[in-house]
């Protein structure tokens, strides 16, 4: 144990400083839940592209940087600090991209992840369906191969719903039911989706800052060419979950999300400190200590990793910790802007309130999507404490 | 000692409530988000013909005459519905402020405020924003001991939107050495205390209906989705988090109930059973929005969904007429004093 | 709605107020569940009995006052208020006095209620078995009835657990499968049992604090006249459910116990203030203002029976609310009092610890007896908000 | 970087589980307080002979020469066990104070302590009481700017007895203008203040080990325990309160173990560090007993069963070198000075 960067590490977070104070856009850019804001994102995407900061974790060969996880942490620190705009093409990133990695052909990992990397194809997920939401294994949409003169397709009928970036997104993943017979987590199929299929339809959903965070997608005989399928027919379940282990796990939730969070909370808590009840520091300083907390575990987890070990269910104490931290951080910040808390950042007097009211609603669907937390707590009871389901 | 209700209060409820089901209704309120508006003229107008306007005001202005013991039934009433209308600072404060100031202004005033021909807005110290001062008639603007009754227009109004579109905030630029006046009240402390209590008391009472909705909401809602082959109502993490949002509601009532009682009876205490009326409400409101949005999951957090109607409404009423953290404070006070009186037997006791 | 005394009920405090300053121990009794305190309680319960203050609310005729359910409130209040002893007798008045008059035969009024007024005979609570606590339709206890030369009586075998006062209590009141053939609810007899019958053997159980609060009850071939069963033969359990509403509800809890308990807190804070974190203050308002909402909800409550109302589910949400609260107050005191909160009150630095310390590990049963509180949730999902089973 | 514990650390900790799981059972707790003791010197030998009480002494002076990378792991399994021996002050407290002090009392103590020959209980400022003082050999008490390592027979022990039997508690009468005492360390403010901040990490690490064991007796007694036909395990009422205390485990873990790290490598913060690890551990545990009480129900309740061995470690090291409360403390102290440093980057950075 040496809690202690290294001097390679140093510099490594020195060239990420450099280049992110000289390319990190001084104003922020519009929500990415709008299509001015979405192209605004991506084109910074592109830069970071082009300056080899886009996936630093990734192999060079795929256009990341071939950095380790421990460095990659120290990128997302300096990403953080720097105020750096949210990844609109996080699903690329953070999901799609190690998943087809592990579970690609090499023509799939040719074809589609020098694009991601680029954000020449943006992508959303498609998780969700009307009736399949915590239970995931209920898909109903379908995919049909078939072999005729067009070639060989799947042909897609059913519904997405809540798949998040698909406002705007030119691709989407998810999971269809190829084998009609079978039920469940059985014969289920991971398809790469182009959105300009015809046949497809995207309608987004406001949420509840009125912003279309999220879409639903209709299939109607969309045809997608079959080399579209990731992994094996009706093994898509398997598929699945390595994603979901993504998603909920290590890579899209850094800390230092959260310590940028907990540190404005300090902040915001000392300017405004003669105003609050006095309750509100040790909160405060509770909600500091948990981002810390987090930090902390990721780096362990991450040592761990580098020395060989694996992430199983512990991904879901994460999604507890991070969601319900979140969701405090800002309910926290509200309570300290007192009867400023509930004015849009728009309003007249709404000096220094920034935008903790857009990020408490964000921060409210942290504990749902992504696997509830309800669901969250099942697994860890089950898996890690041996309970009986 | 009888804690229970006239029958006259509960039967004016039920009307209330089968008229709001009919004619606030979701869609009503979202149309008036659209227009960028609250309050509805047409919608105000029947209100005046149930005499909700002048529920508070003497039959010798036209108004019904009645106390804090009906109007808190009612007002439970409007936040079930998400009623967008200025009620609070016009039929709960508003009117008796107006009564107590008395004279020529409650004379001229009070006759058309129950004919649901004035609407009033109100300055009190726990916020620095006005409701609905637009579309008001009259603002009452307490400053130091005094309360100044101006006009809307001789005022510059700035708007200050808010995250619950049915609550219109304004900055009003006022300055007791230049803007014109309609009347001053001097020596009007204890009343403008009165109104902050008064509209307190009555956003409690909405705090209560609303987080009542949103129960309903979210155990019908799970009732009918199903997941893993059953209803997701069927899950006690599910269960569970319902139960203590109806736990928490049926404990914040009664203490709502009696704030209604002491502010109706000029109980010496009536500051402190309304400071703990808005801390419980506001607390039951919160706790209950945000249950309700985790049991309906994504749906809830939708714009299409109804649900967020009301937890903008908790959130936004948690915030009027003082902050539950400021009630809190008060009851800190209170209890705190060398000479309070606590303990068994001390509950309806006058100070 | 008005809620002042009327001159009547004041009258009625001032009485109750005299004659408990004048006969209320000036020194605390040693517990009741000592040897010891189990006599020193019932001799004061005696005394309560001889000044016409043990049953309030009973009929005169059972050995009662024949007050009403407000008029009981104010006596609780002023009980707590000079803070008079724990009611060793509280199966007895609260629980099995009013399932007696619910369901009990003449005889059985006149044989029982007298005594248990006068204390005595004072009641354990036979409920639960090693494998029916929560689930307390799985009772295994049998009664069999036999009609033979020493006439018609129940041959009751098997075992009661958690016998609240079982240690030293005369008689106890449970349930026992009267048919052998019946499962779950049905089947079972409501039946008073003399504890010092051959073939009943008690084991006093000692709780988290080292005493004996309740106790194991074994029947082996015990003898018990027919006449002592409660209601109809098989319908136990319906008496059994009114007997537990009792327990729930508005009896047992009076208000006042958690005002005084509350009332201390503050008096406890206001003492040591200057040593707490500022954080604590805003929680001691928060558990005053919980006792008082309960106090309300109870008046509430009685109103609403004396003008013909009925209490049902509701029972559940009291059961949550009360035990929970009790525990809060109680761990918050710990907290006020700092290092000394550890302390047993016969370290000689436990100045002004008082019994904080012992009252902790009796709220901490409050949200486990009587039905644990996740069934009270339930049950409160289930019957009051309509949700699915 | 690197968050892995060295193998010969992890080793050690597995003979040392395996120890205690034969030698310091719930019948050995039992047993120690049915005798109205903790410390057992039959016990203590044989932790001596596994080199336990010299872990943090130096070679030079017969002891095991390690730091607080390993000692934190052992502390954790001493937790786990209920172990009621005096090993916070006299191992991870009081050697590390004697070895700083230095000169003669080191020379004479740390050899007689590492063979486990010599008890050491320790005073600090947050608390008036000392533990074990009864069983120890020398006190090393703060006063001031001084340490006095003093004999227990030349003070007056006045026994404080603890809700927990494990933990004895004493009053130690000490007038330094008075009692004899066998030496003095001026200028040792600086040593008084590692001395409670490493009993604080201690403490922290054996709330880890107790908070633990509660979950697993209680995810052990829920798969067993049958109600309603099914084990109560499998009731997501259980499974979610017994999920939540495995997410506070399992984050206060690493904050108690990097404070482990900067206690050994004297980092600038280490005091902070270890504030946020008692608060992150003691939290932990007191939520665990909770809910591991809880989920037991009755039986939970009472003296037979085990699970109050380890309800009452949790109570009483929350309470033990500075209750979480004070902790916090220095933590919202830290964290709104003017200069802190926070955010991302900020976390393994020197003051």
């Amino acid at each position: 144990m040496d809690l202690r960067y290294t001097a390679e590490q140093d510099a490594f977070r020195a060239e990420a400083r450099a280049w992110l104070e000289a390319n990190v856009p001084k104003e922020p850019l519009p929500s990415f839940d709008t299509k001015e804001g979405f192209e605004a994102h991506r084109a910074f995407e592109k830069e970071l592209h082009a300056g080899g900061w886009a996936m630093v974790p990734w192999p060079v060969a795929y256009g990341g940087r071939g950095a380790n996880l421990l460095e990659w942490l120290i990128f997302e620190e300096e990403y953080y600090r720097a105020g750096a705009p949210g990844r609109v093409n996080q699903n690329g990133i953070f999901l799609l991209g190690p998943t087809i990695m592990e579970f690609g052909t090499d023509e799939q990992k040719a074809r589609f992840l020098p694009k991601m990397a680029a954000s020449e194809e943006v992508w959303a997920q498609g998780w969700s369906e009307p009736n399949a939401g915590s239970d995931m294994a209920n898909i109903q949409a379908t995919a049909v191969r078939v072999r005729d003169g067009d070639g060989d397709h799947y042909v897609i009928n059913g519904q997405k719903t809540w798949a998040s970036r698909g406002a705007y997104a030119h691709w989407l993943f998810g999971m269809f039911r190829t084998d009609p017979e079978s039920e469940r987590h059985r014969g289920l199929s991971f398809i790469l989706v182009p959105l300009d299929a015809p046949g497809i339809t995207v309608r987004p959903i406001e949420k509840l800052n009125g912003k279309a965070a999220f879409a639903e997608v209709f299939f109607d005989d969309a045809r997608v060419p079959a080399e579209h399928l990731l992994g094996c027919e009706g093994k898509g379940w398997n598929v699945a979950m390595a994603t979901a282990g993504f998603e909920r796990g290590l890579m899209l939730r850094s800390p230092a999300r959260f310590q940028r969070t907990a540190a404005r909370l300090v902040e915001l808590y000392r300017r405004n400190e003669a105003e609050c009840a006095p309750g509100l520091r040790e909160r405060v300083a509770d909600c500091w200590m948990r981002a810390e907390a987090y930090t902390l575990e990721t780096y362990r987890t991450v040592s761990r990793l580098l020395a060989g070990g694996k992430i199983g269910a512990e991904a879901s104490l994460n999604k507890i910790f991070w969601s319900e931290l979140d969701m405090e951080m800002h309910e926290l910040a509200l309570e300290i802007l007192g009867v400023r808390g509930e004015l849009l950042p728009r309003a007249p007097s709404a000096t220094g309130v920034e935008d903790w009211l857009d990020g408490y609603i964000f921060a409210l669907s942290g504990p749902i999507y992504a696997g509830t937390n309800e669901i969250q707590r099942n697994v860890i009871a089950e898996r890690l404490l041996g309970m009986p389901r | 000692m009888d804690f229970t209700f006239d029958e006259d209060a509960l039967l004016f409820q039920e009307t209330v409530r089968d008229f709001l089901g009919n004619e606030c209704t979701p869609e009503h309120v979202r149309a008036r988000w659209d227009v960028g508006a609250a309050h509805d003229p047409a919608l105000w107008n029947r209100l005046a013909e149930l005499g909700i306007p002048g529920l508070l005001v003497p039959e010798a202005h036209g108004g019904l005459g009645l106390d804090e013991r009906t109007s808190v039934l009612l007002f439970e009433e409007f936040g079930r519905a998400a009623l967008p209308e200025p009620v609070i600072a016009t039929v709960a404060a508003g009117a008796p402020a107006l009564r107590e100031i008395g004279g020529a202004l409650a004379d001229e005033w009070l006759p058309k405020l129950a004919a649901g021909e004035a609407i009033v807005a109100v300055g009190h110290e726990a916020s620095p924003f006005v409701s609905d001062a637009d579309v008001a008639d009259l603002l009452l603007l307490p400053v130091d001991d005094a309360i100044h009754a101006v006009r809307p227009a001789d005022c510059e109004l700035v708007f200050e939107p808010s995250n619950d579109p049915s609550r219109r905030l304004f900055s009003v630029g006022f300055d007791p050495g230049a803007t014109p006046r309609a009347a001053v009240a001097e020596g009007a402390r204890a009343v403008a205390g009165d109104l902050l209590v008064r509209g307190s008391l009555a956003a409690a009472a909405e705090l209560l209906g609303a987080t009542d909705r949103m129960i309903e909401l979210s155990a019908e809602y799970t009732g009918q989705r199903h997941q893993f082959g059953k209803p997701i109502g069927s899950f006690q993490a599910v269960k569970h988090q319902l139960a203590d949002c109806k736990v928490k509601l049926e404990y914040a009532r009664p203490v709502v109930h009696r704030a209604a009682h002491s502010v109706a009876t000029a109980h010496p205490d009536r500051a402190l059973h309304v400071s703990m009326a808005k801390v419980a409400a506001g607390d039951a409101a919160t706790f209950t929005a945000r249950r309700a949005l985790q049991v309906h999951g994504a749906i809830g957090y939708t714009w299409e969904q109804d649900l967020h109607l009301w937890m903008r409404r908790a959130w936004s009423l948690e915030q009027a007429y003082g902050k539950s953290a400021r009630h809190r404070q008060n009851v800190e006070s209170w209890i705190l004093a060398e000479d309070a009186r606590l303990g068994p037997g001390a509950t309806f006791r006058a100070a």
